[in-house]
């Protein structure tokens, strides 16, 4: 009965555009951004940032990438490794061979260089669809990680191709405390969130929509279906190239390009559809889910004192297990689990 | 104050290396167990914690952050894992843990002025493939011999495979012998075509830098080619029983580098007396006890024991020491033939000493081969490549590395 | 073939359409259209033309090519043969972006609604050629873009109120059943605010009452915005009240073309189709 | 160039792309009857080689008993599968069935190596991997006799299967499932038996491909990687059609090792591991649906 | 009635997604041998409570909540959509779904699957369906996905009548169909129901004809019954007449002459 949308009515279509229509739910959202920025470095443990919180935020913008591609404009992808390496490496080498080049400035133009090699690698998608784009896309994967392992200047000549992330500074300050490097994040996540929820609600998020759903129709109305499918691998292979950026800055610090391989562009595809295809919460959701749910299940199996081989089987078999079950309670992913909830709950107490 | 020693274990019992994985840290837990059987050391009983990383750079270090803090916190760690070590090795200095990369990892990291808490013990790649070149050499009848013949380095399409590269390049160079270099793509469950190539060069030598399933698929290859194994030399990562047992009788005659002497040590007996007839020991199947990775579990905790051992030396006898005086026990190892003897492992691994300069504190290597049931070492001696060489190289690689860092090479107290 | 469509812009420009309706000049002009897909023919050397403002009916039996002739109008299916003439000019390479810009709209006959939006979002969607600021601007969600979003939402507000769907606004159209499906398909196209709607089929799937409500819809989008109209349906009530001129087609042919108590009196169409005689 | 290199090098990317065939049949299998990217074929290679040696290893029984033993096992595992996870996800997006085989085989491989144990095994045929003496004799050309026989087999479930596709009313009901699964219910289609059969006998074509390619490169867990050389394979080819995997599976091979051998070495040679879904890719922008696929109708 | 019920519906709630509520309670029979229809407004649950008959709902996350159905006096609320078109009762659904990539011909097979017949005997029901519809025939070797609308709806009822049901549910039969072939298949409905027995509840919008031909109905209005009656007397009934014949006192009213949106009456609220 607390949960509705009754007596707050809209009088401009400005208020009713809102991210959240409901006054709650922006309260709520509000008190978690608070929480986020304030309450959790003070009070979280360098173990639940560095490992937990930083990864979770990094995946979530992965994850949020690659739902924009697949989730929104309906291309199925399995490259986003490989966006993230070129994000990462491109990033790596423009601070080595700029000198002075802000590191925020390098992100972004790592992401760029990753949005080009999206819209390299999303052309065949104007003719090839489905699971056979997915496949294709695969060759993204491979071959961007080949590039990164056969051309040397690109890990600057490390003899074994491994690259060290420079130190971030930004404006003199160093972000080398999990603390530190764990509002850099959140802050690059927010910020990318809000727009991707931005562009989701124009124009642009329409037109990606409307390709996903019925491409013919997408046309016929008017869309270019080049462009719009283009500008979805690139915003995308943006979003994924500034994840792999900091994933390697923020996160793993010293990176071959195998990190970057097949098992990680699976991981993400998993959060998605785990989390939501085409949900913006979806991506956060099926990132936790993917990124906690492994570490719960091992402190779990710890605890049960099985021997160690055991207990690790068998938390793969219960991940699986989870995912199955998951899926089969609600197919459309953890998101809509959550609405679901939420509109029960503005019945509530009545069932219907 | 806990009195045990605590030491994280990223360790990976699922997944394409388990088997690897397993035996590795099967045996340092057999060992451990041996260890706090009679008493600890010195008293200080050893405990551990295990976290599953199923090799996978971002749960590794998930591990490493959740492990490290625990029971009181973590004095060493080691994932056999080098995406994991890469991942967690900007962390090791801020947390003042060390970490050991036994045979992995990158080679220049054995200069401790630049990565103090980085220790690649025994022998590096580089080292590693120095002493190959040194064997075949010597196999040939004198490193002149060398000289026209062809060399080809089959090899994981990774930083692992490619990490040799500079030695061997050199060492090319220096004796003239033609290098060929043929990349597998990882996995590597087809090598059909690397195959061909290479009997078609007809090389003198193949020198296989694998690892995982890739080992096995290029023994059974080689043979599928009519390629005789006996001028295959692997690298320690493909000299397991998990290498050679799948491919049958294919790898008889098939050698490798390993810094294990394969055979039986009266530490291996009393692991068997004291723990696998109780029902205590770690490997599920009793019948890989002594198997090359065990071995290297063995190997790899009877150093840390020494270390601990010789920490306590120092910083107090019977007292738990802190991952800064165990950094400062591996700085300071001297695991001589005496010692090896007093454990029980004389002959199993090369005498180890270290200091700030070599975190690595030996390079020497023997060569074992697969007689189709199990290895046998085929070198009585242990075999060192060109040191000088590979000093050289690790200077140049930890200086960039130190530079692109700005860190100031100096040796930690 | 300029010549031709100079004379045809010529003629005098009030007709009045069967329902009394006062139609403009042709507006477009199709012209032995032949369309095939591989064996089968699906259009057979079409003629027929449109007025503006006028509403033209097509009818026919089942697979007679009425689909198709739409697809070929805006551009989904380019025929082998023949020439459209849109707005006095010949349109070559016709495609579906092209006919859309120039102001065609239409609707389907299996409902090619976005399944995934809302109702709002779809018929947003048909207002996305008259958005102009750019993708930047949109992720920004600031200044011009902003004003041009709400714009456009009042636009679209005006449409779900003529079709009188304010409340599924916010539902997502895969939920909803078929009849109001079909209305927010209209709802849609005109969001463009075309020159010339082409319905496929707008009322199957309605009964009486909603069709009515259907008829008053199409009927005053045609008075009030004077937009063209070309309409395909099997409801004989329907076509015969409202259109001005029917076409009828017939395995591909044209078989018969007038007002529709012509039609409806001519025997080949009687034959093929009504199979009742006029009263 | 060496004519006779050339051919060695042709004829074992053949064979090398009878075993991705292999393979991909299994997806092909599943994606025709039920338009589901089946995700956990790897994972079924693995668990059906496995059980296999398991068996023979901890029943102490020669590769005859474990045999049929291990056919049991598959079946159960099919009507295991189609009844906990697919039926309550009947007419769901493929998107959602396709996680939901990532989820089983993330199931399949713990339950796997939980049984029988992480540890590399062999498995031995008998019939050896090593070239055949008689072509080696008479046309000086190295192939191995075990490839022949796993390019015979794979021609007989092939053709078999291709057969049971197009000749039966079974098939055509597959077909019609994959099209639309509540039209397919409508008509009384027994969708959950049907699914049951199918993926039995997709486990018992990952048995056949898991006991070749174990027997090939070791029964371990790498072995659910080999999926990945099946991808090319079946886009190539089509996935929806049998023949289209083998002629995949032939097209793939042969040119992935043409290409490392000739092109390679130019470049720096691991190609391998993305020249056949760059060659598949560009085979698609002409034609979308690869090979023999069936085309995707998009019309309004 | 009299005869007890071949197909009753008592009391079905049903809720698609957890939240929405769509049918309140619906109870309707079918009797043997006759022909009912199921009138309602857009979106008042014809569709949803003929897929509740035929267990087709559990694909699209829908559930019964309450209620039963029963056929041939046993429930079948929870058998399979096979077993039930075995016991024969056959479903055409609402929106074609033909199999896109079958052909005409393939499609109409596969209706015949659950049939042990020899193949003479389906061949001859083929043929029976190529001579109710003509147009099938022309075109049986085109994929389904590449026919018009009308020859798709055509297949989809031709599908239905392979099985040989006793009973079919009939989703808009005539749902862009040529008012001459809706004849037809009104004709062919009446024609298997007094020929062969068979039993149909049919969903229609075109009230008109669905009267003419049915021998009762229903009319439901938001997932609630709220008239039944026999066909003749509903087609006498004055509202009835107005809002789903279109006639009101003074006979047919030109469509064009609709000059207001109708305020619809409601029965219930
Ligand atoms: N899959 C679904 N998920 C959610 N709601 C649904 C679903 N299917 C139908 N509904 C809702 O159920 C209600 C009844 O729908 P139903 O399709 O049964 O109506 P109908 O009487 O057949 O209408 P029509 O004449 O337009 O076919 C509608 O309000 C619709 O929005
Ligand atoms: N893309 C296509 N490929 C092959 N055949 C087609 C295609 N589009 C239409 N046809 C065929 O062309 C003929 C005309 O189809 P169309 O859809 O135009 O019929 P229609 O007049 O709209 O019929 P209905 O009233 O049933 O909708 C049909 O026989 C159809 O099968
Ligand atoms: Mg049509
Ligand atoms: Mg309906």
């Amino acid at each position: 009965m607390f949960y509705r949308e009754a007596g707050q009515f809209k009088t401009s279509y400005q208020a009713d555009g809102q991210i959240f229509p409901i006054l709650q739910d922006r309260l709520a959202l509000l008190v978690l951004l608070a929480v986020a920025i304030v309450v959790v470095p003070l009070v979280a443990s360098p173990y639940a940032l560095s490992a937990i919180l930083i990864p979770f935020l990094i995946f979530s913008l992965a994850a949020l990438g690659l739902n924009i591609l697949t989730g929104y404009a309906g291309q199925l992808s399995l490259g986003t490794a490989a966006f993230m390496a070129v994000g990462a490496f491109a990033s790596y080498n423009f601070i080595l061979r700029i000198p002075g080049l802000p590191v925020l400035a390098a992100f972004v133009l790592g992401g760029l260089s990753a949005a080009l090699v999206g819209i390299a690698f999303g052309l065949p998608s104007l003719r090839i669809r489905g699971f056979y784009l997915a496949a294709a896309t695969l060759a993204t994967q491979f071959f961007v990680v080949w590039c990164l392992t056969k051309i040397p200047y690109l890990t600057n000549y490390s003899s074994s191709g491994v690259i060290t992330a420079q130190p971030i500074v930004i404006l003199g300050y160093a972000f080398d405390t999990p603390n530190r490097k764990y509002l850099l994040v959140l802050a690059v996540v927010v910020v990318m969130a809000l727009l991707a929820k931005n562009m989701i609600r124009s124009n642009v998020g329409r037109s990606w929509m409307a390709v996903r759903d019925m491409d013919v129709a997408a046309e016929v109305i008017g869309f270019r279906l080049m462009r719009t499918k283009l500008l979805a691998f690139a915003v995308s292979s943006f979003y994924c190239g500034v994840a792999g950026a900091l994933y390697a800055y923020a996160y793993l610090g010293t990176v071959e390009p195998e990190a970057y391989n097949l098992d990680l562009s699976f991981r993400i595809l998993f959060m998605i559809i785990i989390g939501g295809v085409g949900s913006v919460l979806g991506s956060f959701l099926g990132a936790a889910f993917i990124v906690l749910l492994p570490v719960l299940l091992n402190v779990l199996a710890h605890s049960l004192t099985l021997p160690t081989s055991v207990a690790s089987n068998l938390e793969l078999m219960v991940f699986g297990a989870l995912i199955i079950f998951f899926l089969i309670v609600e197919p459309h992913g953890l998101a809509r689990l959550w609405q679901i909830g939420k509109e029960k709950l503005r019945l509530w107490p009545f069932p219907h | 104050q806990p009195m045990e020693q605590y030491i994280a274990l990223p360790s990976y019992r699922v997944g394409p290396y388990a088997a690897g994985g397993s035996g590795f840290y099967g045996g340092i837990i057999d060992y451990f167990n041996l260890v706090n059987l009679s008493g600890g050391v010195n008293g200080v009983k050893i405990s551990w914690e295990e976290c599953e990383t199923e090799y996978n750079p971002s749960r590794g270090v998930e591990c490493y952050e959740r492990l490290k803090t625990k029971n009181g916190g973590a004095t060493l760690v080691e994932p056999l894992s080098t995406g994991v070590a890469y991942g967690i090795l900007d962390r090791l200095a801020v947390d003042k843990i060390p970490m050991t990369m036994i045979g992995y990892g990158r080679s220049d990291a054995a200069n401790g002025k630049v990565f103090p808490y980085v220790f690649p013990l025994i022998t590096s790649y580089w080292n590693q493939a120095a002493a190959m070149i040194k064997y075949l050499g010597d196999k040939d009848g004198g490193m002149d011999k060398l000289k026209g013949k062809k060399i080809v380095h089959l090899y994981h399409d990774s930083a692992f495979g490619k990490e040799p590269l500079p030695v061997l390049e050199a060492l090319s160079k220096q004796y003239g012998f033609e290098l060929i270099k043929i990349p597998v793509t990882p996995p590597g469950s087809e090598q059909q075509s690397q195959w061909l190539q290479i009997r078609q060069a007809r090389p003198d030598h193949v020198i296989l830098w694998g690892w995982g399933s890739m080992n096995a698929v290029a023994i059974k290859t080689a043979q599928r080619n009519g390629f005789p194994r006996e001028k295959i030399l692997g690298v320690w990562w493909a000299g397991s029983e998990e290498d050679t047992v799948p491919t049958g009788d294919a790898a008889k005659g098939y050698s490798a580098m390993t810094f294990n002497t394969p055979g039986n040590y009266p530490v291996m007996d009393e692991i068997r007396k004291k723990l696998y007839a109780d029902g205590k020991g770690n490997l599920a199947d009793a019948s890989r006890i002594g198997s090359v990775y065990h071995m290297r579990g063995v190997s790899a905790a009877i150093l840390w024991v020494e270390a601990i051992r010789a920490a306590q030396e120092k910083f107090g006898k019977g007292k738990r020491v802190t991952g800064e005086q165990l950094r400062w026990g591996l700085e300071n190892l001297n695991v001589d033939e005496a010692r090896l003897k007093a454990v029980g492992a004389f002959g199993m691994l090369p005498r180890v000493k270290t200091s700030c300069d070599d975190h690595e504190g030996s390079g020497a290597v023997k060569v074992q081969q697969w007689d189709g049931k199990k290895w046998n070492a085929i070198t009585p001696n242990w075999i060192v490549g060109d040191k000088a060489l590979t000093r050289k190289l690790l200077e140049e690689s930890s200086a960039a590395y130190a530079a692109e860092k700005k860190i100031t090479p100096a040796c930690l107290k | 073939m300029t010549e031709d469509v100079h004379m045809q812009m010529n003629e005098p420009e009030a007709h009045f359409g069967a329902a009394g309706r006062k139609t403009g000049p042709v507006i477009l002009d199709l012209k032995n259209i032949s369309l095939s897909f591989g064996g089968v023919k699906a259009l057979t050397d079409i003629s027929f033309d449109v007025r503006q403002h006028e509403i033209r009916a097509i009818i026919g039996p089942n697979g007679a090519g009425k689909s198709s002739m739409l697809n070929v109008i805006n551009g989904v299916y380019r025929p082998q043969q023949g020439q459209i003439v849109y707005q006095g000019e010949v349109r070559k390479n016709m495609d579906c972006h092209a006919a859309a810009k120039s102001g065609i709209a239409r609707t389907f006959q299996n409902i090619a609604l976005f399944k995934g939006m809302t109702v709002l979002d779809n018929i947003m969607t048909g207002r996305n050629l008259k958005m102009k600021s750019n993708f930047l601007m949109q992720a920004l969600y600031w200044g011009p873009a902003r004003r041009e979003e709400i714009a456009h939402r009042i636009k679209a507000e005006e449409i779900i109120d003529f079709l009188e769907i304010q409340a599924i606004r916010k539902t997502p159209v895969g939920r909803l059943p078929y009849g109001l499906q079909k209305r927010v398909e209209l709802g849609r196209a005109l969001a463009a605010e075309p020159e010339i709607l082409l319905l496929d089929e707008p009322m199957a799937g309605m009964n009486v009452e909603e069709k009515q409500d259907m008829c008053r819809f199409i009927l005053d989008v045609n008075d009030q915005f004077g937009t063209t109209i070309v309409l395909i349906e099997h409801d004989m009530g329907v076509v015969m009240d409202i259109s001005d001129r029917v076409v009828v087609l017939d395995y591909g042919k044209k078989i018969g073309d007038g007002t529709p108590d012509e039609v409806r009196c001519n025997q080949d169409v009687i034959n093929a189709y009504l199979g009742v005689g006029c009263a | 160039m060496n004519l006779n290199f050339f051919f060695e090098v042709l004829i074992g990317g053949l064979l090398s792309g009878v075993m991705y065939a292999l393979v991909a049949i299994g997806f092909v299998l599943i994606y025709k009857a039920s338009g589901v990217f089946n995700f956990a074929q790897g994972a079924m290679v693995y668990f059906a080689a496995l059980t296999c040696v398991g068996v023979m290893d901890k029943l102490g029984v020669s590769l005859w008993i474990a045999l049929p033993i291990t056919v049991a096992v598959m079946i159960l595992l099919g009507l295991a599968i189609e009844r906990v996870v697919l039926r309550p996800l009947v007419n769901q997006p493929e998107i959602t069935l396709f996680m939901a085989t990532i989820g089983l085989a993330f199931f399949i491989e713990g339950l796997a190596q939980l049984v029988f144990g992480a540890q590399v095994r062999k498995l031995e045929l008998p019939i050896e991997d090593v070239p055949s003496q008689y072509l080696m004799d008479n046309y000086n050309i190295l192939v191995s006799q075990f490839d022949i026989m796993a390019a015979l087999v794979c021609g007989l479930l092939v053709t078999s299967l291709a057969l049971l596709f197009s000749k039966t009313k079974v098939g055509r009901a597959l077909r019609a499932v994959a099209d639309d699964h509540q039209a397919a219910l409508a008509v009384g289609i027994p969708l959950q038996r049907i699914w049951a059969v199918l993926w039995a006998v997709a486990g018992l074509v990952a048995l056949v491909a898991g006991m070749l390619w174990g027997a090939r490169n070791g029964v371990q867990f790498a072995l659910t990687f080999i999926a990945l050389k099946a991808l090319p394979v079946l886009i190539l080819g089509g996935f929806t059609s049998m023949p289209g995997a083998i002629v995949g599976g032939l097209i793939i091979g042969a040119s992935e090792k043409l290409a490392e051998v000739y092109i390679g070495p130019l470049v720096g040679g691991g190609i391998e591991g993305w020249f056949p879904y760059v060659l598949a890719l560009l085979f698609l922008l002409v034609r979308p649906e690869g090979l023999f696929g069936e085309k995707i109708i998009r019309r309004i | 009635m009299t005869t007890a019920p071949y197909l009753s519906v008592n009391n079905v709630e049903v809720i698609y997604d957890h939240v929405i509520l769509v049918l309140k309670g619906v109870s309707l029979q079918v009797p043997q041998g006759k022909i009912v229809a199921l009138l309602g407004a857009n979106g008042a649950g014809k569709s949803t409570t003929l897929k509740t008959i035929s267990t087709l709902l559990r694909g699209e996350r829908g559930d019964v909540t309450k209620g039963e159905v029963q056929f041939k006096g046993e429930r079948i609320d929870h058998l399979t959509p096979n077993e039930l078109v075995k016991r024969g009762l056959s479903q055409v659904m609402e929106g074609r779904h033909c199999f896109g990539h079958l052909t005409i011909e393939e499609n109409l097979l596969t209706g015949a699957y659950t049939r042990s017949d020899s193949r003479a005997e389906i061949k001859q029901s083929l043929e029976k369906v190529y001579h109710y519809f003509p147009r099938l025939k022309e075109r049986r070797s085109s994929q389904a996905g590449y026919t018009s609308g009308g020859e798709q709806q055509m297949c989809a009822i031709g599908r239905a009548l392979m099985a040989k049901p006793s009973m079919i549910l009939l989703d808009e039969p005539s749902m862009g169909i040529a008012p001459q072939i809706v004849e037809e298949i009104f004709g062919i409905v009446k024609d298997l129901n007094s020929k062969e027995n068979v039993s149909f509840l049919l969903a229609e919008q075109n009230t008109s004809i669905a009267l003419r031909y049915a021998d009762f109905g229903y009319i439901l209005e938001n997932g609630r019954v709220v008239m039944e009656g026999a066909a003749a007397d509903l087609s006498c009934n004055e509202d009835v007449k107005e809002f789903y014949l279109g006639v009101s006192g003074a006979g047919r009213k030109s469509f064009r002459d609709m000059k207001f949106y109708r305020r619809r009456k409601r029965w219930l609220a």
